[in-house]
């Protein structure tokens, strides 16, 4: 499919994430009982601002250069192609974000038999920010202060995601089932990856307009 | 009568909230209110000008 | 049905019929906001457990019945405007928009304010105080979406999809809140839910969430109704009813 | 360049449309035939480009239809689409990507006739040493040729071009010129906008100046 592979190279929300986690201990307190405890979320929201801030890539460089109009008067499934476009982002922004959460975990003492489940909801949620993140950033898409505003309509659609995902990781922390977590998280990811598209090519023809 | 405004010790929550409800509603049909004349008067400005 | 929704909704016919309406929805509402309070302040006996403070009630559900029903309507009219290309639903959005914050702000001071003689603390990270807070961020998000167009009929358009999204999530949300209170939720504090309800303490809550509706009703038709005129600035009929007016 | 010349028609009725609350033009009307070019005239900010995004579909109007064979075209979009060839202000070429991928993208988007290969059309616009080149490199008349590329492929029959010649060489333009020739002598139909001049023969082309339509 369309998953042009961006040749600029995308460390910057990466290198966000590296920093602000490390902040953490250095504006917190550096003691481990504390840290451990707070890891989980620490770890989950910064990843969360580190997708939420990189949306902008997504349709910004097609905006710009006039390709995103042509998609929009392609005969063809435009569903698809808004998808794979979607996909694609999350490609190059969630996935080094998976693999990179464990390593950084370890600077904040986190539980490690939690560490599997940890990269298993963000393996299930990331695909869900980058959908969501895409409706915000197509409807803001014509607007010069575009960037803020999209967050700001985004982050409450977060908060579901962020509290599914935190309750599994402290569940396996404290060795409880963990199944149930995943299969909501699961049947959000489903829901969203089924519906967004519709919404998103909407979104870019509101932005058009 | 008196003790119906001492609300049984909570007064002031209780008056609080409602003056502030209170507020809040009149404050929006005020709101209506004036749109509606600032509405009517840009568009008297316009009728002049065409 | 398709001809009835665009005759109805035809700015210049909407005009005419909602000013009957509004009328008699006001009359109604101050009627039942007087009974309702009567009846609250007067009728219903204190509360065994927490005095007259539960008395804030009347006003704090309504005001949280209100939020998510706004949601809804707001989100009706939204895939109107979309699906239908209505121009009166576009308008009825952005206004749902501004009175569901406002109802979700009234909604969460009183609660807080509630809150206060019942625990001691404003802010308790309730279940539902959240869900409101919550509800409240998406309410800004629409009004700052449909603020932030040029043209309000696109800003419209936005805000529609926005509010559709929204209340698929809204469901997801309030249950994903619930859960995680119940989790967190620290074996001390007293259950915040509502005290058992005497009938004579049930009717004046009813009275007050009608009278709320009628309120909300009475006033979209209100604002709707200038926006209405606004809108169509250039079109004939209103410049007949400018002459009238003047 | 094979076309099936069954009779369409695009037709325009009481369009109008406005921009942040004020009317850049109102009942306006065009009807247009197979073999058939309209060039749109009119100042600067009159609209030519809203005028233009409104028959794509791309944006609605505040009011009035624009029909495709008497449908119009939000009822028929998939089919209109697939009609329709739109190069806009912007040259839509993915600047990171060589010109080589940029035509390869191009083809496979868009319907048009396959037998032709890219060193071909790449022969068409001039930049056949320029392959591998990325687009960044190019000036903006090339990346101009890269998007104007699709005209030789392009087996769809309205075509509705935002001031195609700007950038251009002179030569190239003539190359352009002709081209639009044989596709409306194949019977397609051409909108365009433009500032200057264009010649593509009187009894094809027809004016429709905005200035006309201007809210009295």
């Amino acid at each position: 499919m369309l998953a042009i592979r961006r040749r600029r190279e995308l460390a910057n929300p990466l290198v966000f994430f590296v920093i602000v986690v490390s902040l953490f201990p250095l504006g917190v307190s550096p003691d481990k009982e504390l840290l451990s405890q707070m890891a989980p979320g620490v770890i989950w929201v910064t990843a969360l601002l580190a997708t939420l801030m990189s949306m902008d890539v997504m349709f910004r460089s097609d905006y710009d250069d006039g390709s995103l109009e042509q998609l929009l008067l392609l005969p063809g499934p435009k569903v698809l192609l808004i998808g794979a476009k979607i996909t694609a982002h999350w490609a190059s922004i969630g996935l080094p974000l998976v693999v990179l959460a464990p390593i950084m975990s370890l600077l904040l003492y986190f539980p490690t038999h939690a560490i599997g489940s940890l990269v298993v909801t963000l393996l299930i949620s990331t695909p869900i920010l980058s959908l969501l993140g895409s409706v915000g950033v197509a409807l803001t898409l014509s607007l010069r202060s575009g960037g803020i505003l999209s967050s700001l309509l985004i982050l409450p659609f977060y908060i579901p995601v962020l509290i599914f995902s935190t309750m599994a990781i402290n569940a396996s922390a404290n060795s409880l089932p963990v199944s149930g977590y995943y299969a909501l998280l699961g049947a959000f990811l489903i829901i969203s990856a089924l519906l967004i598209p519709f919404a998103v090519v909407a979104a870019l023809r509101v932005s058009y307009n | 009568m008196k003790e119906f405004f001492a609300m049984g010790g909570y007064a002031f929550f209780v008056w609080t909230s409602y003056a502030i409800v209170a507020f809040l509603m009149i404050a929006n049909v005020v709101a209506a209110r004036m749109k509606r004349k600032r509405i009517f008067r840009e568009m008297q400005e316009l009728a002049e000008e065409s | 049905m398709m001809q009835f929704i665009h005759k109805y909704g035809s700015p210049r016919y909407y005009y005419q019929w909602s000013k009957g309406w509004q009328k008699w929805l006001s009359i109604i509402t101050v009627v039942l906001l007087v009974i309702g309070l009567y009846q609250g302040f007067f009728v219903a006996p204190p509360d065994y457990q927490q005095g007259e403070s539960y008395r804030i009630i009347f006003i704090h559900v309504p005001a949280a019945w209100m939020s998510m029903f706004v949601y809804m309507v707001m989100a009706f009219a939204g895939i109107m405007a979309l699906v239908w290309r209505i121009k009166v639903a576009e308008i009825v959005v952005g206004e749902c928009a501004i009175l569901g914050a406002s109802f979700t702000a009234m909604a969460l001071i009183t609660g807080m304010l509630w809150g206060k003689p019942m625990w001691g603390t404003y802010w308790v990270w309730d279940a539902r105080l959240t869900s409101e807070l919550v509800l409240l961020f998406l309410y800004f998000g629409v009004i700052a979406l449909h603020g932030a167009f040029d043209d309000p009929r696109t800003g419209a358009k936005a805000a529609s999809i926005l509010a559709i999204v929204g209340v698929i999530n809204i469901p997801i949300i309030k249950y994903s809140v619930e859960w995680w209170n119940t989790l967190h939720q620290p074996a001390t504090v007293a259950k915040f839910d509502k005290p058992s309800m005497h009938i004579s303490m049930l009717i004046p809550l009813l009275i007050m969430a009608v009278a709320f509706k009628t309120y909300f009703l009475s006033l979209l038709f209100m604002r709707s109704r200038s926006e209405v005129l606004a809108r169509e600035k250039n079109a004939s009929w209103v410049k007949e009813i400018l002459k009238e007016q003047s | 360049m094979s076309l099936n010349t069954s009779d369409n028609q695009l037709t325009g009725v009481a369009l109008a449309c406005e921009r942040g609350g004020r009317v850049l033009f109102e009942n306006l009307e065009f009807s247009l035939h197979n073999g058939q070019a309209m060039i749109i005239q009119g100042s600067n900010g009159v609209g030519k480009t809203s005028l233009l995004r409104i028959i794509t579909g791309l944006s609605q109007s505040t009011n009035g239809v624009v029909s495709w064979n008497q449908h119009n075209i939000e009822s028929i979009a998939e089919q209109y689409q697939h009609e329709l060839l739109y190069i806009g202000h912007l040259a839509a070429v993915k600047t990171e990507l060589t010109v080589r991928e940029n035509l390869q993208l191009l083809m496979r988007f868009w319907p048009s006739d396959t037998n032709c290969s890219v060193a071909e059309l790449a022969e068409f616009v001039g930049l056949r040493q320029r392959l591998s080149v990325t687009c960044a490199r190019l000036s903006a008349g090339q990346q101009r040729r890269v998007s104007l590329a699709r005209l030789f492929i392009s087996t769809q029959k309205l075509w509705i071009l935002d001031e195609p010649l700007t950038a251009l060489d002179v030569d190239f333009i003539e190359v352009i010129e002709n081209r639009l020739q044989n596709h409306l002598k194949a019977g397609g139909m051409v909108i365009l906008t433009t500032h200057r001049g264009i010649n593509l023969g009187d009894q094809f082309s027809f004016e429709l100046n905005l200035g006309e339509y201007k809210p009295h």
